[in-house]
């Protein structure tokens, strides 16, 4: 039992140090990996969390791994924009933009 | 459908379909847009005047259906409605006539003959307008089309009018839909009802029912242009001549003060109202309307803003008349409803005679205009001594018989204020008279149109004189059958009989 | 035939978007007008066999929960499958003629379409929170991918923003969700609630369930999470904007009020529901004011939307413990307020589009005299504007007036004042694209007049949004009782 | 006689106050100055030989209408009627060309209310056709266009128009209070209405605006020298006595006695005598002197209202007396304005003809025996014999009267005087003539066919008075010369020592 409990506290600890990541890092990379980290702890507490006295659950795993292949068509979107925009703006990070007063991530 | 739920669904319809008509034509077209314009005010006012006919005969026209869950749209019409809608159809034809010659050679006519004809079909439905729902429904697609025909000119002294217009109808109508919201939330839905729905409304909502109330007036009081909140209508003189005389004699106004009367009759009842306490009050704020906004008239230098005072202080007549809750009394307010219009109209048709031909804008202006245009200046001496009450025009008719019904219902302050307003009417009115006919006239006017022999064009000439006529003739034989005043004592008779 | 309804409404998106991935703009063009006229039969087909049915579940491919995709096909859902019909279809229309074919990297906008649309269809009917996780990624990444479409640096901004912003919503939603399996080892929302009508509810799965609405306000921009928002309705193509507006934020709200009235009554505070109101009309005021304040003319409209997504969410302080009656008044209301937001802005976002391309400048001070040059546009902007201002007859009033007579009926009165406020704020800054337009300056002359179909498109959604009012009491008794859980074939 | 008289009166009112329509057609002007002294005739026809009781319902009128004729209407119809007509014929001659339809549409309506107010017998009606006497006079007043006359005009609209909405107020009450819309249930009514002292004080000083009570003259010593002879006849003539016709058929003679009213009625018609002789013998211009010698004259008949208020016993026969007084004021005082218009002749025995016929109007308003004012004065005098009334100040009635005499003739020497000095020789034109001797023809010699009677009030043949009232008469006429003559003696001394004075 406490095992599973210990899969879920990881994965929290690993949500949260994403969650950091996203909102504080500034370059767009960084911002990614982040996400992914998060993703990770998020999928780490699906399945540590559900068990039963019947063992493992199986549903967990198939949905984490829907999640994954989503966090990779993600990632790889994120990626190509990231690569164009650096191509046309040169910059890495959405900071410092001109006559816009939005700021941060959200 | 039978043809009783058909009939109002035409009167409505058709000036909507001559809107959309309008627009789907293009800007030159002038000769169709025109005919279509005409054509569609005719067949209107046939159809109000048998439905005229029938309401008198007691035929019940209505339709209704659910728009919402506990909600119904109501068109129905009883002789209230007809009033109003009849004065609309008459002057609606009047005005498109007036315009079609006023807007000659003038940009944008099909964006201003579209809206002009969306502004009559609601107000048409406000006429017919069975429930506050519905009313309230026309009331507000009132507003919007009224504000690009007051920004018509796209002058920056227009579009700010239409600003002020804007702020101040809109939050009336705000505060108008949160009343009617929560009376329907307190007593359901409320379709108007010859002797109202509040007669007998259990006393622990009374108190809601006050606030409701005073909710309502001010709602509407916005439109009606009662004291404090009239400051639009001065401002939204720039809307070109027939804009503000539609505005002022049937449209939006009159909306406002047929409102109050729905409230007061309709829905919560003279009993119920007077019971409440809220006739009093209302009354004198009726009355102190009218003696404000007439001496503030005496200072106006600009003709349209002048007339513009002299129809906040009319209106409240209306309002004044209801107020009383004298069945007299409220024959003369409600006569007052067809007898401001037709005169103020006459008035803003002269006015707009005054600016297009000779380009007059100022009241010193103004001498010796009687002697260019006579037709034009006999039409504005008519209404002008109308709107003083001098007899037998149809403002006495009103005076009188609102006097009677104040004194019936022993509230002699009333003579006072009638007595003091026909004082103020003559002091800011018989100066423009006497200016017209017995001042020496300039050679050269500030920019003057000619018409060959005609003083200005047919188009512009008739309708006033028109108008003119009427003021006397609902003056004159204001105890014939089927004069305004008869009109509207059958209304009361109808209320009371409830 | 429901089977065949089913496959239809499903799989023809997806096949599409495939289809047109292989072809350039104009074959995709050709190709997605077939699609659009699939589509919109089938999903009228379903509306109709729904409205005289009633709903039901489906398995798809027979395939039971918890693995197989168990779709929930109610009122409300065929409703909002219908909805999105008309709206994307009259967007992609729209774009086939709006969007420049010269461009090379336009060519994906029919796939990324085709993506959005069966994204949208998935969340519509999907009964469990895995599923309707899906379907909300697939909306998102295909969304950020039609903002990107803009190509210069600001659009990838943007997009990046978006992007960002989305993930981390799903993020947050799927957490909830793994939460909520913990809990109750069901993911399928109506077995969670059966598991809560006979069991007390426990105190872990209220994080859970905040957890996955803070995730959903986020994609649905709900103050003060709305800042990714303007920058990317206001920068996309119009066509892309109108979807992103009218569709796109209302899937995740969708999920999120479904997870609401399902688990809110057990699960949920007096002081989370008031909470997330007060955020709904702190955005209604927050984003009209800002409205008030653009430029642009696409930001006043960007901004609108934040405003008007903060009615939907005074859902939450409405249904929370409150009478039967009041509560199914409320969830009608916010309904309504959907559909004619959706059409109405889908309208607006079109109509800016054409005005834009007719003055060749976004700003609104640019639009002097635009009344006289492009009269029906404007009239269109001006329909979708009333229903925007909630004035009668729109379908917005018709929302507007249910609600106040929620707020009214339950006694949170101060939701009318927002309500009230919200409709002169958005007139205020409605009025004043009016405005400018009406102002007549003779040196701006030079008019380029967009083609007639470009004119036609979204005067049709402006009418219908503007038409909803009256026929409202029919649409909504077609949606028998919205968001009825129970509705078992 | 077996004409219609219903419809003769619907012509009498709606022809003149339809004539106005012919000035739509712009070349109609030439035709329209002589249509004018057709206009009142069928009111003429009506009033001298139609039988005066009849009725004529107009359900549809304002609040259902009733015209009829009593005989005290009908005499003040005559009047009216009589005197439009001669200043009509006046006019044709007198009018210049300048805004010649505006004055002839003034003119018809005004005379068109004039008429209607007579004939008119319910409230609606009565105060519709007042209110258009009152607005179109204005036109007739301001006709010149100098600046004096604007001001007058200013001054009679302002009054006017104060004295039209205490009408309307006082109406307003009196019918309410009657629940009636007819005049002649007014008088009961106001017998007993709690609001009496109220109403009544309205209608004194609504129509007193009209008749020139003291204090609310002001206006007619400014219009009547600025506006057109003819038109300062009928406006002094005719329009006054439109006021006092608005008392006897509100106010409630004959129901109760108002002593208090009375004696200030009786005390404003002294003041209005007195007072208005003195100002207008310092008058200069010849219609002013005229103005205020109508105003003193309207104050013995306001003399004979207070009386008539104040004891009801005797009102019928006042009445009578009234109507008498009024008929002969009108015409004398009318001709004797037409008369300012006139140019003497070249030839001395013209001169002397036209002078003796100037002065012999004015002489009869004094009370020379053998003329309607003789008539009028015996009969005034037996009227308020203070033996036969009872109020308070019935013992200061005689004397009064007496004063009212010596001041007409004052006033009268002192308008010939003036006039003297400006009439200069020259050519008439016919009409303006043949108007001005219809109008002294109808004072001095048709008078006597009017039909006025005095029951028994004074011995026939009433134009041949016995010796101790010719006495009577005579008398106050000798004082006045002799003031008069001793006025003229002073200011000759003055004028001689002022030349004396003057270094050589």
């Amino acid at each position: 039992m406490t095992s599973y409990l210990l899969y879920a506290l990881a994965g929290a600890a690993l949500c949260g140090i994403g969650l950091f990541g996203l909102l504080r890092l500034s370059h767009l990379l960084r911002k990614l990996l982040a996400f992914n980290i998060m993703g990770s702890g998020v999928f780490l507490i699906m399945v540590g969390l559900p068990q039963h006295q019947s063992g493992p659950d199986p549903v967990p795993q198939a949905l984490v791994l829907t999640g994954i292949v989503v966090a990779i068509a993600a990632t790889a979107l994120a990626v190509v924009l990231i690569r164009r925009y650096y191509h046309q703006s040169g910059m890495t990070s959405l900071e410092g933009e001109a006559g816009s007063r939005e700021g941060g991530p959200l | 459908m039978t043809l009783e739920e058909w009939m109002p669904v035409f009167a409505l319809m058709i000036s909507l379909v001559a809107s959309v008509g309008i627009f789907a034509l293009p800007e030159t077209g002038y000769v169709r847009r025109t005919s279509v314009n005409l054509g569609a005010a005719v067949l209107k006012l046939v159809v109000v005047i048998v439905m005229v006919w029938g309401v008198f005969h007691g035929v019940n026209y209505g339709v209704s259906f659910t728009m919402l869950p506990g909600v119904t749209f109501v068109l129905r019409a009883d002789a209230l409605s007809m009033m109003f809608a009849g004065l609309s159809a008459v002057l609606w034809l009047l005005t498109t006539i007036y315009a079609v010659g006023y807007l000659e050679d003038s940009p944008n006519r099909r964006r201003f003959f579209g809206f002009f004809s969306l502004c009559v079909a609601s107000t048409m439905g406000i006429a017919l307008a069975g429930n506050l729902f519905t009313f309230f429904l026309f009331y507000e697609i009132l507003t919007l089309s009224t504000y690009p025909l007051v920004v018509h000119r796209g002058t920056e002294k227009a579009l700010r009018a239409g600003r002020t217009y804007l702020i101040y109808t809109l939050t009336g109508g705000a505060v108008l839909l949160l009343a009617i919201a929560w009376l329907h939330s307190l007593v359901g839905d409320l379709s108007f009802r010859d002797g109202g729905h509040l007669v007998d409304a259990d006393p622990d909502i009374h108190r809601s029912l006050i606030l409701i109330f005073i909710l309502l007036v001010a709602g509407l009081g916005v439109k009606a242009a009662l004291f404090p909140l009239h400051g639009w209508l001065p401002q939204a003189m720039v809307a070109p001549a027939p804009v503000s005389a539609l505005l002022h004699a049937v449209a939006v106004v009159k909306a406002g003060a047929f409102g109050i009367v729905r409230v007061v009759y309709d829905v919560y009842g003279v009993e119920a109202s007077s019971d409440l306490g809220l006739l009093a009050p209302l009354s004198w704020l009726a009355a102190f309307t009218i003696l404000y906004a007439s001496t503030r008239a005496i200072w106006q230098v600009d003709l349209k803003r002048r007339l513009a005072f002299s129809t906040i202080s009319q209106v409240s007549y209306i309002i004044l008349g209801i107020a009383l809750a004298g069945p007299l009394a409220a024959v003369g307010g409600l006569v007052h409803l067809l007898h401001q219009g037709i005169m103020k109209i006459t008035l803003f048709f002269c006015a707009g005679n005054y600016a297009e031909t000779l380009g007059i804008h100022r009241i010193d202006e103004m001498d010796g205009a009687g002697q260019r245009m006579p037709g034009t200046s006999l039409a504005f001496t008519i209404g002008a001594f109308g709107m003083i009450g001098a007899p037998p025009l149809a403002g006495f008719i009103t005076k009188w018989v609102m006097g009677s019904g104040a004194l019936a219902v022993n509230m002699d302050w009333v003579i006072l204020v009638l007595v003091g307003s026909s004082l103020l009417n003559a002091v800011y009115f018989l100066p423009i008279i006497h200016r017209l006919w017995f001042r020496k006239g300039k050679e050269t006017w500030p920019e003057e149109r000619t018409w060959g022999r005609l003083e200005t064009s047919p188009w512009l000439l008739w309708p006033p004189l028109l108008t003119a006529m009427m003021v006397v003739v609902s003056g004159v034989f204001a105890s014939s059958q089927f004069s305004p005043l008869a009109w509207a004592e059958l209304i009361v008779l109808r209320e009371i009989s409830e | 035939m429901t089977l065949w309804l089913m496959a239809g409404l499903l799989f023809t998106p997806l096949a599409w978007a495939v289809l047109t991935l292989l072809t350039d703009f104009v074959w995709g063009r050709r190709v997605t007008w077939v699609g659009i006229l699939v589509q919109v039969l089938v999903s009228l087909g379903l509306w109709l066999t729904v409205a005289q049915h009633g709903g039901f579940y489906y398995d798809l491919g027979g395939w039971g929960a918890p693995l197989g995709i168990e779709l929930r096909v109610d009122g409300l859902a065929v409703t909002f499958v219908l909805l999105t019909a008309a709206v994307a279809s009259a967007c992609g229309l729209h774009a086939g003629v709006y969007i420049d074919q010269h461009k090379p990297w336009h060519r994906y906008f029919w796939p990324l379409f085709w993506f959005l649309w069966s994204g949208l269809n998935a969340v519509w009917l999907g009964g469990d929170l895995f599923n309707l996780y899906v379907g909300l990624e697939l909306i998102s990444l295909s969304a950020v991918g039609l903002v990107a479409l803009g190509g210069n640096a600001n659009a990838l901004r943007a997009s990046i923003r978006y992007l960002l912003a989305a993930l981390l919503g799903s993020l947050a939603y799927l957490l909830g969700v793994a939460l909520i399996y913990g809990q109750f080892g069901t993911l399928s929302i109506a077995g969670v609630v059966a598991w809560l009508d006979n069991h007390s509810a426990p105190a872990g799965p209220g994080l859970a369930l905040a957890l996955m609405i803070t995730g959903l306000a986020l994609k649905t921009a709900l103050f003060p999470l709305h800042r990714w928002l303007p920058p990317a309705h206001g920068i996309a193509k119009s066509p892309v904007s109108a979807l992103l507006s009218a569709l796109v934020v209302k899937a995740s709200f969708y999920i999120a009020a479904r997870l609401w009235l399902a688990f809110g009554e057990s699960l949920g505070s007096l002081a989370a529901a008031q909470m997330v109101g007060l955020l709904g009309g702190a955005a209604v005021v927050w984003g009209s004011w800002l409205a008030c304040k653009q430029a642009q003319l696409k930001q006043v409209v960007a901004y609108s939307s934040v405003a008007q997504i903060g009615y939907l969410f005074l859902l939450f302080p409405l249904t929370y413990s409150v009478s039967e009656s009041v509560s199914l008044q409320a969830q009608q209301g916010i309904t309504l307020q959907v559909i004619s937001h959706a059409l109405a802005k889908a309208a607006m976002f079109l109509a800016a589009g054409n005005l834009i391309l007719s003055v060749g400048s976004s700003r609104i001070d640019a639009l002097a005299g635009v009344s006289r040059f492009l009269p029906f546009s404007l009239f269109s902007f001006g329909l979708a504007g009333v229903s925007l201002m909630s004035l009668p007859p729109s379908g917005g009033f018709a929302a507007k007036w249910l609600l106040l007579q929620a707020s009214l009926g339950s006694g949170q009165w101060w939701w009318a004042l927002v309500l009230l406020a919200g409709g002169l704020l958005s007139a205020a800054y409605l009025f004043r694209i009016y405005r400018a337009s009406f102002a007549e300056n003779p040196e701006t002359d030079q008019f380029f007049h967009p083609s007639k179909s470009l004119e036609i498109i979204p005067m049709v959604l402006a009418v219908m949004a503007l038409g909803l009012g009256f026929v409202s009491e029919q649409v909504l008794s077609v949606m028998a009782l919205p968001f009825a859980e129970e509705g078992a074939p | 006689m077996t004409f219609p008289e219903p419809i003769l009166a619907l012509v009498a009112v709606c022809l003149p106050l339809l004539y106005p329509a012919m000035a739509l057609r712009s070349d109609w002007r030439r035709v329209m100055r002589y249509i004018l002294p057709v206009l009142p005739l069928p009111a003429l026809l009506l009033a001298s030989c139609g039988d005066p009781s009849w009725q004529l319902e107009l359900p549809w009128l304002l609040n259902g209408g009733l015209w009829a004729l009593d005989d005290l209407r009908r005499l003040f119809l005559l009047l009216t009627a009589v005197l439009w007509t001669v200043a009509g014929v006046y006019a044709v001659g007198y009018l210049a060309e300048s805004h010649i339809r505006r004055f002839c549409v003034c003119w018809g309506l005004t005379l068109a209310g004039n008429l209607g107010l007579t004939v008119a017998v319910d409230i609606g009606s009565f105060y519709s056709f007042f209110a258009l006497m009152t607005f179109a006079g204005y036109g007739l007043i301001v006709h010149e266009g100098t600046d004096e006359a604007h001001y007058a005009g200013r001054v009679y609209m302002a009054m006017a128009v104060l004295g039209e909405m205490s009408i309307l107020a006082g109406l307003l009450l009196a019918a309410s209070a009657a629940d009636s819309q007819l005049l002649t249930d007014l008088p009961a009514a106001l017998a007993q209405a709690q609001q009496r002292d109220l109403i009544i004080a309205l209608l004194i000083a609504g129509f007193g605006v009209k008749a020139g009570l003291p204090l609310l003259h002001f206006w007619l010593p400014l219009a009547h020298p600025v506006a057109p002879t003819p038109a300062s006849a009928v406006l002094s003539g005719a329009m006054i006595k439109a006021g006092l016709l608005g008392w006897l058929v509100t106010l409630p003679f004959g129901e109760i006695g108002l002593s208090g009213w009375g004696a200030l009625m009786v005390a404003a018609g002294a003041v209005g005598a007195l007072g208005a002789a003195i100002l207008g013998v310092l008058q200069h211009r010849p219609k002013a002197v005229l103005a205020y010698s109508s105003i003193s004259q309207m104050g013995l008949m306001v003399l004979m209202v207070g009386a008539a208020l104040a004891d009801p016993e005797r009102a019928p026969v006042l009445f009578s007396v009234i109507g008498l007084y009024a008929l002969h004021h009108g015409l004398a005082k009318g001709s004797l304005f037409l008369s300012a218009g006139v140019s003497l002749p070249a030839s001395r025995m013209g001169q002397t003809m036209i002078w003796i016929l100037i002065a012999l109007p004015g002489l009869s308003l004094a009370g020379l025996p053998f003329t309607s004012g003789a008539l009028a004065k015996l009969a005034m005098k037996a009227g308020l014999a203070e033996d036969s009334l009872s109020f308070a100040l019935a013992g200061c009635l005689p004397p009064l009267m007496t004063a009212g005499a010596i001041a007409t003739l004052l006033l009268v020497l002192r308008y010939l005087w003036t006039l003297s000095a400006k009439l200069e020789t020259g050519q008439t034109p016919p009409m303006l003539t043949a108007g001005w001797l219809a109008a002294v023809a109808a004072s001095l010699i048709a008078f006597w066919w009017m039909p006025w009677d005095l029951a028994g009030l004074v011995k026939a043949p009433v134009w041949l008075p016995a010796p101790y009232q010719i006495w009577a008469l005579v008398w106050p006429m000798l004082i006045a010369l002799a003031l008069a003559g001793l006025a003229v003696l002073l200011c000759r001394n003055s004028r001689s020592a002022a030349l004396g004075a003057k270094p050589h």
